[in-house]
């Protein structure tokens, strides 16, 4: 067994140094180290973190990436408390945040928030106040807006999202949301949610969009990947992984990783605005 | 020497009873006390009959009170009528035959996993409720309805043992005075099994109370009170997971320790409700 | 033969839970003798064999008043009061049940069970002691060659004679039978009750029985437990 | 009009058994349709090639092999934690417990039973910030914490089975050893337990499939969406229940969700397959041992 095992590994070892040039140099540093990195947070980071671990465990054996949701505040308080190697957030950590947990950003990628509803819905464009009508419950039927007459599903997210919390404030002006909304708890599940509920209207970070939801174009501009790069479309935010002070080991690697040509590919690849 | 080890095992058998019973014991010191803060930090009342609105301070825990009363009482509501027939069925109304294969359905039953019926209940109740009755489709409704079927099997078992406890020298004397199944089923199997049905009525509400997935999965998780069957609603158990993500020293944490403590004392009320249901089945009438 | 008193019982009372089921019983058992106990049924007759090796003492609600000496070895030993530890006692009082009851395993493992029980291990001796045993209940001829076998295949009058060896394995100086033969036919009944009257020269006998033929036929004195008392016959 | 009442208690009864079937024929029937097509190797696997996989040369990220190793740990780990002292706390109640501790033990293992999921979770939850912050920064929510929390969760199922088998054994086997001279823990570990084995058996398959399909105590203490095999007790996990309810709410595209179906009717059928050994192995106490009558 163990025999195999090493004849294995020194064909892999080969067959690694034969392809090698095809790899960035970020995930060559892996080589020979071995653990565990935990991610947890942000849930819009999730798809570019799932397939940076997908990189990397399928080449090192003995790496294992573990990747949660939660949430950015989740991720800046696990982060904080030693719970996670990466605290994601897609929000800025607040300052006392910061000084609290002597929290180490490093924004990777720019993202935006954008308004979502059912493909199959007609209402496509809107207007800030009517969106604000809208998730407080002063409009609550589609008929009003020109839709089907039907009443309107109001999707939020929790608290710790901050993804909410950018919407919250630069979307609706921190004003009220409807206590009838549902609430899903990640990005992923407000885009699924969408996708199911004809009647929906949601928000979800602009790097999850496809097809099975629809953009709403908020006082004229649709928010997608060039109207954020652009500046044209206003509500838009970092994507930051967190490190409770300075990273090392495996835990830099992998930030490292990130930053790096194939990292920041990566990104662009999921639907955001790489940083470099 | 035979004695040291007859007292060293008894002690290790009692030890073993003591742990596991300290851990009861310990789950409801251990979430007064995390609940600490939020109970000294406001109002105590607010909290359990207040709104739950982080951004302005608010955590009342009251609309997930209601949401959980709601959906367990409609799903134990919905429940009975379908377990009630379907033990009458299966004690007497049904042949052999069919006794036997309804048996192993409802066995069956009970090993069907929560996540699978929340599963099937997103992808098919919930398009179908919205569709053909209104509303987000994720609702106390179409919650109350899975639920209602999830917790079917623990009272259909229940009150099928509760009836066939009854004693069978009534029911032969019945028999003999030309009673008819359905006679003897109504008239004295029924009455007598009364206190055993009762126990195992209350037995599926305290599941249907402290279910966490179907109502996570399906009701939508708003945060008010609801106030119809088509409106969204959060259970405490929901609220629980869902809240979990926050900071672990913020109030709005600390606010799943009351939900821990209601859920805890509702199944304990429910749990003492079957006793006291069940002594009184001892007694002889 | 020795006429020396085994056992002596001296104002005795049993109550369960708040019932009296056997009210002031006195009464004496001389060694090497059977005594056949009889009476109606639902009178105590298998709760005063009990006494004897204390198979009440753990019983809840179940209390004794009154006193029973037993000799063993030589020595008065008590076993309401405790003074020896039950499993010692039971030992040295063996008891036999009207039910058969085999344990699931092979005979072999069967008759070595209480020799392990008491911590006896030596293959040698268990075996000769095994052989003892059964060649005294009439058993060993048709065992012999089948020790491996389940000691459920046996017949109703061979288990129950496999449960007679099997207590006699660890040599007891007083043996209970609590209706060894009701659950019986007939012939296998006759094999027992003469199986019993020859271990009279190993133990004392005491025989509870509601067949009053039998009673007579086996048992040296006879006795009647009637009215919550025992009385001589 | 009594007879009418009667007529209509039978119809009625007939109606709503009926609509039970319905309900359950829908529901599996569905399952079947759109977990079926998904069933394969490709479903446990995704693009790895099996073999490999067993031997741990090569990772799954496609499929559902890392979900059903966690939960087989997690379900492992739970019974080896709660068989031990369940059995012993179910032999002191049988054998050695008074009336009243019996009375005194009994309510407290009923309440642990009635006892949501998800507030053991929470205590599972609690008590690992608790290690991590009073002990070792390795501590977390993780394996051994779950494996901890659902074997909290399933103890009074195997203190229940374990006391009840023993204590309906009759009183003939209970005595044949006591008579021969053994004392009470012989008679416990030769006669008594042996006897009482498949009593105890059904209810450790009971808390095994309890252990597998739950999700609310997992949710708190350890699972996440992608860990790949679990490398040791304190990592975090992946689990089939949980996979299930991840994919239910945030599965990107349609094959996922077909995963998803697929997921499903895998810990269907661990489950009733649990469930039904339980019941074969002893119907009567397997009810009492769930509902307690």
């Amino acid at each position: 067994m163990k025999k195999a095992l090493f004849q294995i590994f020194v064909i892999s070892s080969i067959f690694s140094l034969l392809v090698a040039p095809c790899f960035g140099e970020a995930l060559q540093d892996f080589e020979g180290q071995e653990g565990t990195i935990k991610i947890a947070g942000g849930t819009a980071h999730i798809s570019v973190m799932k397939e940076a671990a997908k990189q990397i465990m399928t080449r090192y054996k003995d790496i294992v990436v573990t990747v949660a949701g939660g949430g950015s505040g989740l991720g800046i308080k696990q982060v904080g408390e030693g719970l996670v190697d990466i605290g994601n957030s897609g929000r800025k950590p607040k300052p006392e945040e910061i000084e609290k947990y002597k929290l180490k950003m490093f924004k990777w990628a720019i993202d935006g928030v954008g308004v979502v509803v059912n493909p199959a819905n007609k209402v496509q464009s809107l207007t800030k106040n009517q969106l604000k009508d809208i998730f407080s419950g002063k409009i609550d039927n589609w008929s009003v807006l020109g839709g089907v007459k039907h009443a309107i599903t109001v999707y939020t997210r929790d608290e710790a999202s901050g993804t909410r919390a950018v919407f919250w404030k630069k979307a609706l002006d921190k004003e009220n949301i409807s206590t009838k909304a549902l609430f899903v708890p990640s990005n992923g599940a407000m885009k699924t949610a969408i996708a199911n509920d004809p009647y929906a209207i949601g928000y979800v970070s602009v790097g999850h969009m496809d097809e099975t939801v629809a953009p709403v174009a908020l006082d004229g501009v649709t928010p997608t990947l060039d109207n954020v790069k652009s500046g044209q479309y206003k509500i838009a935010r970092g994507l930051y992984s967190n490190t409770k002070s300075d990273p090392s080991g495996l835990t830099l690697l992998f930030i490292n990783y990130l930053f790096s040509s194939e990292g920041q590919k990566i990104a662009l690849e999921k639907g955001f605005i790489p940083v470099k | 020497m035979s004695n040291t080890k007859e007292i060293i095992a008894r002690n290790v058998f009692f030890l073993s009873a003591i742990a596991s019973a300290v851990m009861i014991l310990a789950i409801l010191v251990l979430m007064i006390a995390l609940g600490i803060p939020l109970f000294k930090a406001g109002n105590f009342l607010a909290i359990w009959t207040g709104p739950w609105a982080p951004h302005k301070g608010l955590y009342g825990i009251w609309p997930m009170i209601s949401g959980t009363l709601w959906i367990a009482l409609l799903a134990t509501a919905l429940c009975m009528p379908l377990s009630l027939g379907a033990s009458f069925v299966i004690t007497s109304l049904g042949g052999p035959r069919l006794r036997r294969m309804l048996g192993t359905m409802v066995r069956f039953m009970t090993g069907i996993p929560t996540v699978i019926y929340g599963f099937v209940g997103i992808f098919l109740l919930v398009p179908l409720v919205r569709e053909g009755i209104g509303g987000p489709g994720m609702c106390v409704l179409t919650a109350g309805m899975v639920l209602a079927i999830l917790i079917s099997p623990t009272m259909i078992l229940f009150v099928t043992d509760s009836l066939l406890a009854v004693d069978l020298s009534y029911v032969q004397a019945a028999k003999a005075l030309g009673a008819n199944r359905v006679q003897r089923l109504l008239y004295v199997m029924v009455p007598r099994a009364t206190g055993g049905m009762a126990a195992g009525i209350i037995l599926a509400l305290g599941r249907a109370l402290g279910d966490t997935l179907i109502a996570l999965m399906l009701a939508g998780n708003a945060i008010q009170a609801p106030r119809a069957l088509l409106e969204p609603a959060r259970t405490l158990t929901a609220h629980v997971a869902l809240v979990k993500a926050a900071d672990f020293d913020s109030l709005e944490f600390r606010s799943i320790f009351a939900c821990g403590i209601v859920l805890y004392l509702f199944a304990t009320t429910a749990t003492v409700a079957v006793r006291v249901m069940l002594r009184k089945r001892e007694v002889p009438t | 033969m020795e006429t020396k008193d085994k056992i002596i019982v001296d104002g005795v009372s049993f109550f369960y839970s708040s019932n009296r089921v056997i009210d002031n019983v006195n009464a004496k058992f001389k060694t090497h003798t059977l005594t056949a106990i009889t009476g109606p049924s639902g009178q105590g007759k298998s709760t005063l064999l009990g006494m004897f090796n204390g198979m009440w003492n753990d019983t809840p609600g179940a209390r004794c008043t009154g006193e029973i000496q037993i000799r063993l070895g030589g020595r008065w030993v008590s076993p309401l009061k405790k003074e020896i530890p039950m499993p010692l006692l039971r030992r040295k009082v063996a008891m036999i049940f009207q039910e058969p009851n085999p344990l699931p395993m092979s005979i072999a493992k069967n008759m070595a069970f209480p020799l392990k029980l008491a911590g006896i291990r030596d293959k040698n001796i268990v075996q000769e002691k095994v052989q003892r045993a059964l060649e005294q209940s009439f058993l060993w001829k048709e065992v012999k060659g089948r020790l491996e076998e389940s000691a459920l295949n046996l017949s109703g009058g061979q288990k129950q004679r496999l449960c007679i060896a099997r207590a006699l394995v660890l040599e007891p100086e007083i043996l209970l039978c609590d209706e060894p033969t009701s659950s019986l036919d007939a012939k296998a009944a006759g094999v027992i009750e003469e199986l019993l009257v020859s271990l009279k020269s190993n133990c004392t006998l005491l025989v509870v029985s509601h067949y009053m033929d039998q009673v007579r036929r086996i048992g040296d004195q006879v006795m009647a437990l009637e009215d919550q008392g025992l009385k001589r016959i | 009009m009594q007879e009418v009442l009667e007529k209509l208690a039978v119809f009625l009864s007939w109606t709503m058994t009926l609509v039970l079937c319905l309900c359950l024929s829908i529901f599996l029937i569905y399952l079947l349709i759109k977990g079926l097509p998904s069933f394969g190797a490709e479903l446990i696997f995704g693009k790895a090639e099996p073999l490999k996989v067993l031997l741990g040369q090569a990772r799954v990220f496609d499929g559902i092999f890392p979900a059903m190793v966690g939960t087989f740990f997690l379900v492992l780990l739970s019974a080896v934690l709660a068989l031990p002292v369940g059995v012993c706390s179910g032999i002191y109640l049988a054998e050695y417990a008074s009336p009243v501790m019996k009375k005194l033990f009994g309510s407290l293992f009923d309440i642990l039973a009635g006892i949501p999921s998800i507030v053991i979770g929470l205590f599972g939850f609690s008590l690992s910030i608790f290690l991590h912050n009073h002990f070792s920064d390795r501590f977390g929510p993780c394996l051994l914490i779950s494996a901890l929390s659902l074997a909290v969760l399933v103890i009074p199922y195997i203190v229940r089975s374990t006391q009840m088998s023993l204590e309906e054994l009759p009183s003939d086997i209970r005595r044949t050893a006591l008579a021969l001279g053994a004392t009470r823990l012989q008679n416990i570990a030769y006669v008594l337990i042996p006897n009482a084995l498949s009593g105890i058996s059904s209810g450790l398959f009971l808390a095994i499939g309890r252990c597998a399909e739950d999700t609310a105590v997992i949710l708190l203490t350890g699972v996440v969406a992608t860990a790949g095999v679990p490398s040791s007790l304190l990592s975090q996990y992946e689990a089939l229940p949980f996979y299930i309810y991840y994919i239910s709410s945030q599965y990107s595209n349609p094959a996922e969700l077909s995963n998803g179906y697929g997921a499903c009717l895998v810990l269907l059928g661990i489950c009733s397959v649990l469930f039904m050994f339980a019941y074969g192995l002893k119907k009567h106490l397997s009810y009492r041992t769930l509902y307690r009558v």
